[in-house]
């Protein structure tokens, strides 16, 4: 034996496939787009310009702001607590490894594909003419990528890191709820407050998308900021923003460590 | 008598050519208490795995209690697993639940979810339980969470988990891998007990060929997939005993080493 | 409680049939950005008049407001000709007030623009054979008006405008006015078409300078947004309505959105777009319109 | 066993109030939303049908006459979607290294990476989309380069989150070896973070197919905003087709992707 | 001679109130085989797991080729690590990298990453990666994923891995609890080949008695986190094997059981 490879044969060349169909593709699309290269690094002179054009500060928007965020966060907080328990029964329903029904996983899993392909507009759209204008349509309109996001990155966890236990309440002959109870979730559940605090901070993104549909909030503080070209204004509610999820970010690392270290 | 299971033809070929069990038939009684011995990789666990559907047979049949295990699915599948205890290579406990609990979670399957959630586990399954950690000498740890636990306090859990079941016929892989002379021996003399005194079945596999003997009404050899010896533990002469772990691959090793190697240590000197 | 729940079908017979109360929807609108707080004023103003409640909101997209509108969940909205003609055919909408301003000052058009130093284009003639820009495709003000100023002027096939080498060389969408003016501005297209207002304030704003750009030619005066209401409330409502809207007489309103204290809603006929949709008809924008 | 457990064995060893305390709080804050926030779980079952009919009414029949000239569109989506995706790929996954716990021990590095992707996350789309503008002007880079700001703030923050759930036992057993940092990276901590990788890195290729709003406001087109565009024009049944496309782009692409991963990894 | 290494009082305590380690004190020799026992739980893991800092002593002092241990960090804690192998009681393998890069993964600190990344592992650890894999019958699954393996396979590959790191310390944690008696005698004979060879000292954990009668050079009792024997096989009595396990634990589960329970098969019966 003169050379021993480290890897089989095979997998050598599915390895070398892999990297050439990854770059062709890559080659091949930018080829389909024209990226000027030269033009984007003569206009990176700009950026200083342009930054020191939005900075600037006006502290007279803080109270309204204040009461902005408020909306902002209880609408935030409220899709959250929903999304969170539909995602988790749905991504229980869907995961491979726990799934009561293989075609019901591919269902929901589809399913999902396609509610998330239709742009907000869309829902905004739906949701208007049939609720009319006001926080519920919001909140309707914020739930569906909250799931969306929700659903992928839990069903993730599960199907990661679940099997083991799973395997061993399955021969207790334990029901599905009751694997479900006792094992995923105290598995599972400090992954699931990650994913939910990352979803967090989307959903409060996500509100500032939602003038379409006549939701205030801080979002709507924003846009108008922007679209006035108040820039002082913009910074201040942007660095609110950035203190908000600072603060939020930094409770949810402790609830983690806690659920994570603690006896919880 | 009629047998509690049936294995008749069982094959398991996991990929496209790792044949893993290569058509293996029996029958188990109630009340018996099989060893299965064989060289690592010999498919002991795959057998077990197959027996309760955790890992599903590529051929061949499965009758429980009067039931194909091989066609169930569903409720009625989670009704059989209830009758069939598992104690596992690798404990497979949760983690971040404490001792008592997932002893408990072995009787998951006769109450509703809404109690277990609430922790309103019948007073008796409680104090059982609490006996069987006493019993094993896991009293100190009864709500230390599972994974600050040591190897062998680990495997001692997932065992009382599984008697915790009071199951019809229990599988057992490896139970006493990680555990101590004694403690190997509490375990052992506990299935031994329950398995006369409830007239419960069970299949263990083992590496221990002295443990075999002594505590086996029955032992079954399985090598490269076969059964390979079937019988007593009277049966079980030492010239079986190097049949059965003498392989393809011991031979080789054999010849490999430095010194020839005697086949096991205490009761199989050479 | 849902404040767009104020369906015609609950009237309140107490009060002659009226909704109990109705819902107001700013649209953003390139003429009109400074939509902050101030319009609390005007609808408080409104719930005075009418003694009903008034819900006064932000919308982001005319779709929205208009299948709201034909769904019942609004009653009025801020609309330009387009919205107005699309509002008319799909929910029955009728125009109510439009504001207008005494001073010729703040005529409200969209300007052809391009770069300040570019020697080649300096009239409307030169805009042939240029990458030229447009805003969006359901936009009034940055394609609808310029592309009928367009077709007008050089009698240009309305259908074949955006195509490549027919007037243009090339046409792009660019999503948003600040777009195509900074596309402009950096030189990312020879031309475009940009609203007046919104060169205005991004030069006020610092994001580009004056001389920066040029601007070659104009479209006629848009029409302002005027509000319109929901044909089907009662018609004695909607007369209230209007009067309620025209004694709005808060100079600080007018003045932050409209840039003139003297500013006034005014009653306006039903035919008061019509010479601007005769011109949308021209260019072939309302065959989608009509279901 | 004394006499008072005879009669109670606890199976849990710990502080209820913590617990009800939390669960309390919690629920105040749902409360105090629904109340603040007027939300009508009636209204929203009773605007169920609706919902359903508009759709029905609306959007049928689908509109495919003009399906050819969409092809350039879902070609240009297609191509910032995948120089997109690869550079958010191996941006966030440096980020997400550098955020994990499991991967970075130098705890200032750590938050200051954090704060980082967190303000990149935590600054609207609206504010990228004129600061790009305003720098770049239009063109296919500025497309591209919105796309990533998109993804790579959820990106890193997700793969950071995958790295973490990684058990440290395998990790253990290199550092017991000697390995070095990156050995330890490359041998350890990636093979075990592909599944989770190709799942995240998946779904930031979806969004970014149907980043209508993203490249609509750095004017770079593409099909999202064919379907926006659509709607604004009332021509419901093109936009459904549209939308069908981009469901079929992104069925294809998963069933590629797993048919790939299934062969190759 | 001087130790190679050398431990002074190490004490660790988990949590608040877990006391694994309560002060230990040990000389090891180059070239000694030591057989570490005790009950389970009683702390052997932890001491293993403390020499190469896998566990943070919390009080004591681990001095290794003249270097304390316990205050290394960095590069250097690296470099002494790549001197002590490691096996482990739960094998530790990268599941989804196969069986022979799980092996050279111990040849990791010896090589640029690069080459590492390109598979450019020297020939000479390749072969001997091979033979090693050879030797303990695992020729066949080479390009396996290791979590293909069954456990006493995966035991096996933590083994060549270990071994193939050449170290000058050899720690393993139960090294073949999951093996079959020949596959466990060819392991135990190969480290103590290694062993007597290469002047290696091997620190093993063990709870088969007999095994470590068989291999140690000296063997050390642990019980409760303290030292309780200390000496060559030939002094360890079947009194003092007793004494090791019997604890508070084994007495309780002795009078709980109903028949009382010899203490180890084999070669330790009463
Ligand atoms: N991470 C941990 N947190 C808290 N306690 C722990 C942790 N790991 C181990 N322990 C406790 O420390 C004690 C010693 O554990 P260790 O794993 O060293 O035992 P051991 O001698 O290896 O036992 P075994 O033979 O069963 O593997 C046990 O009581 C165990 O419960
Ligand atoms: N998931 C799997 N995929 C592929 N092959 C597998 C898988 N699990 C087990 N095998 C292979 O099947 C054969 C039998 O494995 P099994 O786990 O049943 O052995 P075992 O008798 O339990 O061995 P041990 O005593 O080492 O636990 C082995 O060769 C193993 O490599
Ligand atoms: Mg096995
Ligand atoms: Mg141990």
């Amino acid at each position: 034996m003169n050379h021993i490879r480290v890897t089989s044969k095979g997998s050598v060349i599915k390895a070398i496939l892999l990297v050439f169909i990854l770059g062709a593709v890559f080659f091949t699309a930018i080829s389909l787009i024209n990226l000027d290269m030269t033009k984007f690094f003569e206009r990176l002179e700009n950026v200083p310009g342009v930054l020191s054009n939005m900075m600037a500060i006006d502290l007279s928007v803080i109270p309204d702001a204040l009461l902005s965020i408020v909306t902002s966060l209880a609408l935030a907080f409220l899709t959250l607590v929903v999304a969170v328990f539909v995602a988790m029964l749905l991504s229980f329903l869907a995961a491979s490894t726990i799934t009561p029904n293989r075609y019901l996983a591919i269902f929901i899993k589809g399913f999902f594909a396609i509610i998330r392909a239709v742009p907000s507009l869309v829902w905004g759209l739906m949701v208007i003419a049939s609720l009319g204008f006001g926080y519920t349509s919001g909140f309707i309109a914020m739930l569906l990528p909250a799931v969306g996001y929700l659903f992928k990155s839990f069903t993730g966890s599960i199907e990661e890191v679940g099997s083991e236990i799973i395997e061993a309440m399955r021969s207790t002959g334990a029901s599905w709820l009751s694997i479900i109870f006792h094992g995923l979730l105290p598995l599972c559940i400090t992954s699931f407050v990650s994913w939910i605090t990352v979803r967090f901070e989307g959903n409060v993104e996500e509100s500032i998308g939602l003038g379409i549909i006549g939701v205030g909030g801080i979002g709507l503080l924003l846009t108008q900021s922007i679209s006035t070209y108040n820039y002082g204004q913009t910074t201040t509610i942007i660095i609110m923003i950035c203190l908000l999820m600072f603060m939020i970010e930094l409770m949810a690392t402790k609830i983690k460590n806690k659920i994570k270290f603690g006896n919880i | 008598m009629k047998p509690l299971l049936s294995i008749k033809n069982l094959v398991k070929v996991y990929g496209k050519d790792t044949r893993a069990l290569n058509g293996i038939s029996l029958d188990f009684y109630p009340g018996e208490f099989i060893v299965v011995i064989g060289p690592s990789g010999a498919g002991k666990s795959t057998f077990i795995r197959c027996i309760n559907r955790l890992v599903d047979p590529s051929e061949g049949e499965l009758i429980f209690d009067g039931l194909h295990m091989e066609k169930l699915s569903g409720r009625k599948l989670r009704k059989q697993r209830a009758q069939i205890g598992m104690i596992f290579q690798h404990y497979n406990l949760v983690g971040r639940t404490n001792v008592i609990k997932n002893v408990l979670h072995g009787q998951l399957s006769n109450i509703p979810l809404y109690k277990s959630l609430l922790g309103l586990y019948p007073y008796e399954d409680k104090k059982e339980a609490v006996e069987l950690l006493k019993k094993v000498g896991l009293e100190d740890q009864i709500y230390k969470r599972a994974d600050e636990l040591s190897g062998g306090q680990m495997q001692r859990v997932g065992i009382c988990r599984a008697i915790l079941q009071r199951p019809k016929l229990l599988l057992a892989d490896e139970p006493i891998a990680s555990l101590d002379p004694i403690s190997a021996n509490i375990v052992m003399q506990q299935l031994h007990t329950i398995s006369i005194e409830k007239k419960l079945t069970c299949i263990v596999n083992l590496h221990q060929v002295d443990y075999a003997k002594k505590y086996a009404t029955r032992i079954i050899g399985i090598k490269q997939g076969k059964v390979v010896f079937d019988g007593a533990p009277s049966q079980l002469t030492d010239e079986m005993v190097r049949n059965i772990y003498e392989g393809k691959e011991s031979q080789m090793t054999l010849q490999a080493g430095n010194h020839p190697v005697s086949l096991a240590v205490g009761q199989n000197n050479e | 409680g849902n404040e767009g729940s104020s369906s015609s079908a609950s009237a309140n017979t107490e009060n002659k049939g009226w909704p109990e109360e109705i819902t107001l929807v700013q649209m953003p609108n390139e003429n009109n950005p400074q939509a902050a707080s101030l319009h609390t004023q005007l609808r408080e103003h409104l719930s005075e008049e009418l003694g009903i409640k008034v819900n006064e909101l932000e919308g982001g997209s005319y779709a929205v407001g208009i299948e709201a509108m034909a769904s019942g969940n609004l009653d009025v909205m801020l609309a330009s000709p387009m919205s107005y003609y699309q509002a008319k055919e799909r929910a029955g909408a009728e125009l109510l007030v439009s504001p207008q301003t005494s001073s010729e000052k703040h005529n409200y058009y969209t300007a052809f623009i391009t770069q300040g130093d570019n020697e080649k284009i300096n009239s409307m003639e030169d805009l042939k054979g240029t990458n030229f820009a447009f805003v969006n495709a359901a936009s009034s003000s940055g394609y609808l008006y310029p592309k009928g100023t367009l077709v007008q002027e050089f009698d240009l096939d309305p259908d074949l405008v955006e195509q490549s080498d027919y007037f243009f060389e090339n046409v792009t969408f660019s999503e948003s006015h600040p777009n195509s003016l900074m596309g402009v501005a950096m030189g990312d297209f020879e031309a475009a078409a940009v609203a007046a207002s919104v060169i205005d304030s991004m030069i006020e704003a610092g994001n580009i300078k004056e001389g920066d750009i040029k601007e070659i030619g104009r479209t006629a005066d848009i029409p302002d947004a005027s509000y319109i209401v929901r044909g089907d409330l009662p018609d004695d409502f909607k007369e209230s309505l209007k009067d309620a809207f025209i004694s709005f007489e808060n100079e600080e309103y007018f003045e932050a959105i409209h840039e003139d204290p003297k500013t006034r809603f005014v009653a306006v006929e039903q035919d008061y777009y019509d010479p601007a949709i005769e011109m949308l008809d021209a260019i072939n924008a309302l065959e989608e319109v009509q279901e | 066993m004394n006499k008072k457990s005879v009669y109670k064995i606890p199976i849990e060893q710990k502080d209820y109030k913590k617990t009800v305390a939390i669960v309390l709080i919690i629920m105040a804050a749902l409360l105090f939303s629904v109340i603040y926030l007027e939300i009508s779980v009636l209204e929203m079952l009773m605007g169920l049908p609706q919902f359903v009919m508009f759709f029905f009414e609306k959007f049928l029949p689908a509109n495919s006459d003009n399906l050819k000239q969409y092809i350039p569109s879902v070609i240009d989506t297609l191509g910032y979607a995948i120089i997109a995706t690869y550079f958010s790929t191996i941006l966030a996954f440096i980020f997400g290294i550098l955020i994990s716990e499991n991967t970075n021990k130098f705890k200032t590095l750590r938050v200051l990476t954090r704060g980082f992707v967190s303000v990149l996350r935590n600054i609207p789309f609206i504010i990228w989309g004129s600061l790009l503008v305003y720098i770049f002007g239009l063109g296919g880079i500025v497309g591209v380069l919105a796309l990533i700001l998109v993804t790579i703030g959820f990106l890193s923050k997700s793969y950071a989150e995958s790295i973490d759930e990684i058990s440290g036992d395998k990790l253990e057993a290199l550092r017991a070896n000697g390995a070095s940092y990156f050995q330890i990276l490359f041998h350890g901590v990636i093979p075990q973070f592909v599944p989770a990788w190709i799942n995240w890195t998946l779904f930031s290729f979806e969004i970014n197919v149907r980043a209508s709003v993203v490249l609509g406001l750095v004017g770079a087109g593409g099909i999202g905003v064919l379907i926006d565009t659509n709607i604004n024009l009332f021509k419901y049944g093109e936009a459904l087709t549209i939308i069908a496309v981009v469901v079929s782009i992104i069925l294809l692409t998963e069933f590629i992707t797993n048919s790939i991963r299934k062969r190759f990894i």
